[in-house]
């Protein structure tokens, strides 16, 4: 960017150049790309170790790699997957560029603090990679660290606990950041029925982040503590528990999926009413439903545990919870679905991702509630029905949310337009490609095929098989898609500051912002999304 | 011949009739859901219509898509319920077999020193398993009966079923156990009762027949998880006329030929990253050393000696 | 939020607050000397919240907090209180 | 750094809501171990009452007065810097420092004194105990040694606060930091009210 002569009017990505601008920037749109980039990186390889395990079960026996070298795989891709890339994924991509400029502010509560989080997440996605590679011996364990296992087994397990303890403590300090900025930075005018719903997302999220992390982290000390200083909390021949080690990690790991799921709802509640240019119905009841599924969803750990020896009382207990938290679940699609019904609908690339969310999404939510009865959960806990209902519940919603997010935001983010040709091309692939790669593993699992399983019985070939070619059509997809994404951020056209034509505030700021966002905070008179007011743009 | 949905339990039926309400409702939903999308993307397409209404609630119908949903989740919880309340009452007069899960083998005990490495069970009788663990957690897996619970140490779980198809099915281990969890493998063979009787009487009593010591020592160290005594390869080479054995191992300076005497084992044993057999991988085998000690190194070469190889 | 006009809390006011701790400690000894059975770890638990809600609204100024920050505190005491219910309902029925 | 920073100032009521964020989060991290304790205690409550009655009570309640009146002298140094009276309020800090110094001492002998007759995790007289005192000691060294390890911050806090106070960087109208460390120490104190008798007066 240095031989341009072009004068571009100055914003958060031209103020100031070089990298160390970058590293040292508070500007939470810049933070924002720090995760954007940090995480794409961090996901392209755990994806890449996800095609590595399809190639190796794509026959029964070894293929290309050893069962030692299988399962620290799953491992590792399990850990970056969940605490590095889904974890904070949306709400510190998004959440950190728009959550401000959405509620009218010009940064968040604590800048410092947020980059500090950046590094801090840093720090532990780095320790999680070293975990993998140092003394030649992977973690094994799955990323739930089970004991006794991950106190006996002979491997980094040490580092990779550290790793999810730090990337946990980043994930608080954001809860924590976003919670405040809520609370305090608001625009004038903006009250809390004024906020945009995305805002409303991230706020339900951030009290689950700041409320059960702390209890995987003092959960993985003890591991630690049971490894390095022979305390046995866990350890039956030390008279600990195993199975409350599960509960504990439970009861952050359950609210954790509702921390990667509520902001990709957020996400696809700001893009239906504006590409169906009309307000989002029932806003009300999607805000309490956010609550609902952020306290709810704290309850219902156990069903994680129903075959685990788990008292009678409990099961029932947790599979009855489990069962309500679906409400409010259904609430938003049938509310989304009624936001597009009438409108004037636009079928952009941000819209096909966001409606293929809603379809993969209910998948894997139905496919959750087989999983939360009590009965089917016998047949079903540990198969690849599990994998298969969480790769469809968290790519399939999460993911595609976040393409959702990237194509929707992207020309507010980098003021360029992206091809919608290669978007719509890309969009194909990813798509086909992703219920080819894990629907069969449905069926496999209803007929008994277990997880984090190295070899097979050949009796499931056929769907492991289907599954490996689905990967393989997914990874076309996705070069397609990043590579749109990547060639456009500098070479597109340029977007005018409003191409949706969306009524939320980040619309009505040029592209890219600039870098304190408002020249004058707006004062906010009315609720977000109303399309029959003649707004500027 | 096995199929695939076979119902082999007196549980099965319940649990599919779970099965069938859920995904029903799961497919009428998903399927309504998508065509209404559709529907909407066509029907309201910005080329057709140019004018988006403006309404943006209606309390009825979230009264009902709240409800609806309420109720219908409330059933299949019933459903869930009904099929599982069954599994946690034993019938007082199932035949109790102990199920003994270690890395990563399934032993079945009979009692009285009566173990077997199948489950052998009799067509239509109540039948319990107790669920023991001597390491970490497993879990018991018989897809055809629809039962599944955990074998963790310290607890004493169970599960019990009534077979009521006769044939052979296959037995998993569906919790995570380390390395070789997916071939963690059983088989469940359900028989007449008159068979089974016959069966227990000739199963040979191997529990406390006792063991040569360096046997003991090898059980209580998990090596027979990756070797066998019988021939057969699995992880590791066999025991099998180990002692006196002539092998290539490759070394940091090569491949040289080696003939497995008493320092040669011990050496494997302690350090099997140094030479390591032709045909297997480095690092599989984690280094003994100082782990064992000398005395039981000693039993362990003493019980090699014992099947030399010819 | 309002809360410009900071509340002082007076030495005495926290010389007192001080007292009535000490003597809910010596209280909670005590209680454990005169052995009152099967209630004594209610009893030392009631206590302890006791002093912890004084210690919440007094020194930690949550008297003269808005009401949303009493709420939050409250509610996340609940939660906690909730979570540890849960967890033991599997114990207690096992 | 960035030239045009962003507002700098954190006004009082942000960084206090901050903080009492954070502190929920630190009740939570030791809300795990209540969890442990309250399911280990119901499985070994023999252990535990025989277990505990290895720990000296009287230390224990010798540490909680001294935290009771730390908190207060933290509380009165806040009123105090409110009124103007910056040597009181550093006075009353450097009291309660003194305090936590009297309190980690307390810990040390009595940590000490454990180890000195080999109780402490791993070692062979605890291998040798019963599984139910194994898990009470496992779980004292956890909590007291994680609490510890928070008065620690705590007191280096204050002594920052101190600092500032000195240098007039916290004044009657700028004391944010001031509060939240007080907060801060409150909590400390706030965990040892729970701890003191579900350690050391089982019955
Ligand atoms: C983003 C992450 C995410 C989300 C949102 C969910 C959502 C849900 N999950 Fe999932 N789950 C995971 C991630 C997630 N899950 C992961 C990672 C695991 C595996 C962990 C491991 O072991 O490694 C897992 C495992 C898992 C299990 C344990 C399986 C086992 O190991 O035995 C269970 C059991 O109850 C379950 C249930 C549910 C339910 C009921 C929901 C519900 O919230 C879903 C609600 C949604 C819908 C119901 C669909 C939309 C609604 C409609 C279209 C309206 C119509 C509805 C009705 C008529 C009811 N999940
Ligand atoms: C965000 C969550 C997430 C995502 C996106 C994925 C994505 C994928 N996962 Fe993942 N998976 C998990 C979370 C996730 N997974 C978790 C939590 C587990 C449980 C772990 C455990 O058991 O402990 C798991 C387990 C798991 C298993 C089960 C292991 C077992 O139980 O035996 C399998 C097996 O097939 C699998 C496969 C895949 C595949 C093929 C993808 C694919 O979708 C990936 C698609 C991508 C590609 C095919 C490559 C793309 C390549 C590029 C983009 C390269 C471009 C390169 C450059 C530009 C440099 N995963
Ligand atoms: C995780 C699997 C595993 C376990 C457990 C294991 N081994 Fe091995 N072992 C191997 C593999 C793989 C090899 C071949 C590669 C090598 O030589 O390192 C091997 C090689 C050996 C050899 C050399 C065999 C030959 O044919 O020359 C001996 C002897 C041996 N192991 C003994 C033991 C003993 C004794 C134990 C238990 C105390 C044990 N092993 C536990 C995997 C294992
Ligand atoms: Cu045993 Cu898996
Ligand atoms: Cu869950």
């Amino acid at each position: 960017m240095t031989n341009t002569v072009t004068k571009e009017p100055l914003n958060y990505l031209n103020h100031e150049t070089g990298l160390w601008s970058w590293l040292t920037s508070t500007d939470h749109k810049r933070i924002g790309l720090l995760y954007m980039y940090s995480i794409t990186v961090f996901f392209c390889v755990a994806a890449i170790l996800g095609l590595l395990m399809r190639i190796e079960k794509m026959a029964p026996g070894q293929t290309i790699m050893t069962a030692q070298t299988y399962n620290g795989m799953f491992t590792i891709h399990g850990i970056i997957m969940i605490f590095i890339v889904v974890i904070p994924g949306l709400a510190a991509v998004f959440g950190n560029i728009f959550l401000p400029i959405m509620i009218g502010a010009k940064d968040v509560a604590f800048p410092k603090l947020n980059l500090f989080s950046w590094y801090l997440f840093m720090t532990g996605a780095m320790l999680g990679l070293y975990s993998q590679f140092a003394n030649g011996h992977s973690p094994d364990t799955g990323w739930t660290f089970y004991v006794p296992y991950s106190a006996e087994a002979s491997s980094n397990v040490v580092v990779a606990l550290t790793a999810a303890f730090v990337l946990g403590f980043a994930s608080i300090l954001t809860g924590l950041n976003f919670i405040v900025t809520i609370h305090r930075m608001r625009a004038p005018g903006m009250t809390w029925f004024r906020m945009p719903l995305f805002p409303w997302s991230l706020y339900a999220t951030a009290w689950i982040q700041l409320l059960a992390t702390p209890i995987v982290g003092i959960t993985l000390l003890m591991v630690i503590a049971e490894r390095t200083l022979h305390i046995g909390f866990f350890d039956p021949s030390l008279g600990g528990d195993p199975v409350l080690y599960q509960h504990l990690f439970w009861i952050y790991s359950h609210p954790a999926v509702y921390v990667m799921i509520l902001p990709a709802m957020g996400v696809v509640t700001e893009i239906f009413p504006t590409f169906s240019q009309k307000p989002v119905f029932g806003y009300v009841p999607i805000v309490f439903s956010s609550m609902a599924i952020a306290l709810v969803g704290y309850f219902v750990w156990g069903h994680h545990m129903f075959t685990s020896g788990m008292s009678y009382e409990s099961r029932w207990f947790f599979s009855f919870l489990t069962f309500l938290v679906a409400i409010p679940s259904a609430i938003k699609v049938f509310n989304w679905l009624s936001t597009m019904y009438g409108g004037s609908v636009d079928l952009k690339p941000p819209l096909l991702f966001a409606i293929s969310f809603i379809f993969l999404f209910t998948i894997g939510g139905f496919t959750g509630l087989a999983l939360g009865s009590l009965a089917t959960n016998i047949q079903l806990h540990n198969t690849e029905f599990v994998v298969a209902h969480f790769h469809y519940i968290i790519f399939g919603g999460m993911g595609f949310a976040f393409f959702a997010a990237i194509h929707y935001w992207f020309p507010k983010i980098y003021g360029r337009m992206y091809s919608f040709k290669w978007a719509n091309i890309s969009w194909g692939f990813l798509f086909v490609g992703f219920n080819l790669l894990y629907f069969p593993l449905f069926i496999v699992g209803i007929q008994g095929m277990p997880r984090r399983y190295f070899d097979y019985d050949p009796k499931f070939q056929l769907g492991e098989a289907l599954s490996t070619i689905g990967a393989f059509i997914l990874i076309i997809g996705l070069i397609g898609m990043i590579t749109n994404l990547i060639y456009h951020s500098r070479r597109g056209a340029i977007a005018p500051a409003n191409p949706w034509h969306g009524v939320t505030l980040e619309w009505q700021i040029p592209s890219p912002p600039p870098h304190e966002n408002f020249d004058e905070i707006p004062v906010i008179t009315h609720e977000p999304y109303r399309f029959d007011h003649p707004h500027t743009n | 011949m096995e199929t695939l949905f076979n119902q082999g339990s007196n549980l099965a039926g319940a649990v599919d009739r779970a099965f069938i309400f859920i995904f029903a409702i799961s497919f009428i939903f998903t399927i309504g859901i998508t065509v209404l999308m559709i529907y909407i993307l066509i029907h309201f397409s910005r080329k057709k219509n140019k004018n988006p209404q403006q309404f943006s609630h209606n309390t009825r119908l979230e009264v009902i898509w709240t409800v609806v949903p309420l109720i219908i989740v409330l059933v299949m919880f019933y459903y869930g319920w009904v099929g599982f309340a069954p599994m946690r009452q034993v019938p007082k007069d199932a035949m109790p077999i102990t199920v003994i899960g270690k890395m990563w083998t399934w032993d079945f005990d009979y009692g009285n020193g009566k173990i077997s490495k199948e489950l052998v069970v009799p067509y239509n009788r109540n039948v319990k398993l107790n669920l023991v663990s001597v390491d970490v957690n497993h879990s018991l897996f018989i897809p055809a009966f629809r039962v599944k619970e955990d074998v963790i140490p310290g607890y004493n779980n169970y599960l019990w079923f009534k077979p009521i198809m006769k044939g052979t099915f296959d037995i998993y281990c569906s919790e995570y156990c380390g390395l070789a969890h997916s071939a963690m493998l059983a088989k469940a063979v359900v028989v007449d009762s008159l068979d089974f009787d016959k069966w227990l009487a000739d199963l040979q009593v191997t529990g406390n027949l006792p063991d040569h010591p360096g046997l003991v020592v090898m059980q209580a160290n998990t090596c027979l998880t990756c070797h066998t005594l019988d021939g057969t390869k699995v992880i590791g080479p066999t025991f099998k006329g180990l002692y006196g054995r002539k092998t290539t191992v490759v070394t940091e300076s090569g491949e040289k030929e080696v003939e497995a005497n008493d320092d040669y084992i011990i050496r494997s044993i302690e350090d099997p990253n140094s030479e390591v057999v032709k045909g297997y991988n480095r690092g599989l085998m984690q280094p003994y050393k100082d782990k064992i000690s000398q005395e039981d190194l000693q039993k362990i070469v003493d019980y090699f000696k014992t099947n030399a190889a010819k | 939020m309002k809360n410009h006009d900071n509340h002082i809390s007076s030495d005495s006011a926290n010389w007192t607050v001080l007292l009535i701790l000490l003597i809910l400690t010596t209280l909670s000894i005590l209680a454990i000397k005169i052995h009152v059975g099967a209630f004594t770890v209610a009893l030392a638990l009631l206590l302890a919240s006791v002093k912890v809600t004084i210690v919440l609204t007094y020194f930690m100024h949550l008297k003269f907090e808005n009401l949303l920050l009493r709420l939050m505190v409250g509610g996340v005491f609940l939660l906690f209180a909730i979570v540890i219910a849960i967890t033991f309902i599997d114990y207690y029925f096992r | 750094m960035s030239t045009t920073e962003h507002s700098e100032h954190i006004d009082s009521d942000t960084g206090k809501l901050g903080m009492w964020l954070f502190l929920f989060t630190e009740l939570f991290l030791f809300g795990g171990l209540f969890i442990v304790y309250a399911v280990m205690r119901s499985k070994y409550a023999a252990d535990f009452h025989h277990a505990a009655l290895e720990l000296n009570a009287f230390i224990g309640a010798t540490n909680t007065v001294v935290l009771l009146v730390s908190s207060m002298t933290v509380a009165m140094s806040l009123t105090a810097i409110q009124q103007k009276k910056a040597g009181k309020a550093m006075g009353l800090l450097l009291i309660t420092l003194i305090l936590a110094g009297v309190f980690m001492v307390n810990k040390y002998f009595e940590w000490g004194h454990k180890f000195e007759i080999h109780l402490y995790p791993g070692s062979d007289v605890m291998k040798s105990m019963p599984h139910g005192e194994i898990m009470f000691f496992g779980l004292y060294y956890m909590m007291t040694g994680l609490h510890a390890i928070h008065v620690i911050i705590g007191g280096i806090l204050l002594t920052v606060v101190i600092f500032k106070i000195n240098s007039g960087k916290i004044n009657a109208e700028h004391y944010l930091l001031q509060e939240n460390s007080a907060l801060y120490w409150h909590l400390v104190d706030l965990i040892w009210i729970f701890l003191f008798p579900l350690l050391y007066l089982i019955t």
